[in-house]
């Protein structure tokens, strides 16, 4: 769960939104603005608003299934990490059934899309889905890019 | 400030292919802007299409799904269109190797030399 | 209280930050996006952001008065009324004790300042703080100005 | 895409006034700044000055009180300084109407008017 109550770690930022696309803009607005305050450079912050976009299209086309909904996020820094939870009230699935995508073979081999995980993989550190009555939260951290 | 997210997309009809300047960001909101014009131009029967990717400065797999679905159906074509890039900045290069895609697009370092590749 | 439940409401859109000066710009940010969702007009577009900078100002000056602290904001649409609570945890005033600014005397007679609640009153239709043991909670209301 | 919040500011010694550039969004968070560059100037004895203003997106009656403080300055010197203002937008005028400052300002059209008018 949120470690904001370690001395060590920064106050938490959110922002509740509509789970529609149209507002991925935002969001990227508001990571931006989160991560220049917590002094993180400019490739990480790419990384980190990379692997948040996928996640949160992830929520809004796969989650929510183009229904009506909202997603939920929070950030912080603890020790130098950043951390960031979407929480969501849409459908479950098993991150582990996902398989990995093809990266080599020849274009008219490769899928269109399923690509999205992966990145979220390559980008972030650590990935941790939790899904409950309350929600799906997904956790993710990429370590020390804070200062 | 923030509007709403834009997107340039310019199209120019060349001799020998389609030359796309994009600019912005190209999330899974925008990516189905590119998708529609590209669509619209292969659906008028040109097949040989150039994106000049300068402007580019975010795109996500929501975009990459574009790009391939329509190089998929440039090169199926009878006389074998394809989609070429150019000017791909790092920040979008980066992109195309996590997805292994590097090496499956043509990518030219000016908008100049991909439309005369065609 | 939120009127969101009300079949003609939208969404609600919150952003929860650090009371600091430097997080006004991306309030304002958020304030944008929201306001073009909702299709509000320039005009009134600037007016709510005047209204709602001036109030999230006087969160961080005087409510928190430079101590830490976080704003919860949330903006929402019903009605075609343009509805944004602020939220804090800091000292309490009473607005009725406010003096209206002098807008008429020479230079020399004007106080520097004076002026944050008197810009909310003329941007905003309805102003209504509530003040309880789980916050401050400023509403302000803006009619007619969402399609 | 937002980074911090910016503001420029910047300044020119003229003959016989300090001409003041501004641009962005000056909320309580960016009117400090401008605050220290007037300060800074009113220190150095110059008292009569010119803030073009045409570049000035967004003002909040912090900006405000950071111009009626140095105008108060300028115009208690001995030989009667002063604060003047240049291009102002209708979004900068609407702001400083309300605060019934529109008569307490000299405003000029254009910057040369109004570093002319020294
Ligand atoms: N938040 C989510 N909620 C439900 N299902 C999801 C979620 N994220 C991913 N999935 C499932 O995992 C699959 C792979 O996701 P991803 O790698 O992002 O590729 P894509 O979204 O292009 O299919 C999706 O097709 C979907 O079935
Ligand atoms: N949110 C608040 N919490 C506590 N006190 C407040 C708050 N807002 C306003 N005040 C009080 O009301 C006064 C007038 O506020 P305002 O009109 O915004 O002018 P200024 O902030 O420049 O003094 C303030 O000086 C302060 O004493």
């Amino acid at each position: 769960m949120s470690t904001d109550s370690s001395p060590a770690a920064s106050a938490v930022h959110e922002l509740i939104l509509p789970a529609e696309a149209a507002w991925l803009a935002t969001v990227a607005d508001f990571l931006c603005s989160c991560c220049a305050g917590w002094q993180i450079d400019e490739d990480a912050q790419f990384e980190i608003q990379l692997a948040v976009d996928e996640a949160a299209t992830n929520v809004i086309t796969h989650a929510y299934a183009g229904q009506p909904g909202r997603i939920h996020l929070r950030c912080w820094v603890a020790d130098g990490d950043f951390h960031i939870e979407l929480i969501d009230q849409g459908r479950t699935f098993d991150p582990e059934t996902v398989p990995p995508p093809d990266l080599t073979g020849p274009l008219d081999t490769r899928r269109e899309g399923g690509l999205g995980m992966h990145f979220m993989r390559q980008m972030m550190d650590e990935i941790d889905f939790v899904f409950s009555p309350t929600g799906n939260r997904l956790h993710m951290i990429k370590r020390g890019v804070a200062s | 400030m923030t509007t709403q997210p834009t997107v340039v997309i310019h199209k120019k009809e060349m001799k020998r292919c389609v030359l796309f300047t994009l600019a912005g960001r190209f999330d899974s909101s925008t990516a189905r802007q590119l998708e529609e014009a590209l669509q619209l131009t292969l659906n008028a029967g040109h097949f040989n299409l150039v994106l000049n990717m300068a402007g580019v400065e975010y795109m996500s797999s929501a975009a990459l799904r574009v790009l391939i679905s329509t190089a998929k159906e440039c090169r199926k074509t009878l006389n074998g269109g394809d989609l070429r890039l150019a000017a791909v900045s790092p920040r979008v290069q980066q992109v195309l190797d996590l997805a292994g895609l590097d090496t499956l697009f043509q990518s030219f370092e000016s908008e100049v030399e991909a439309v005369g590749s065609f």
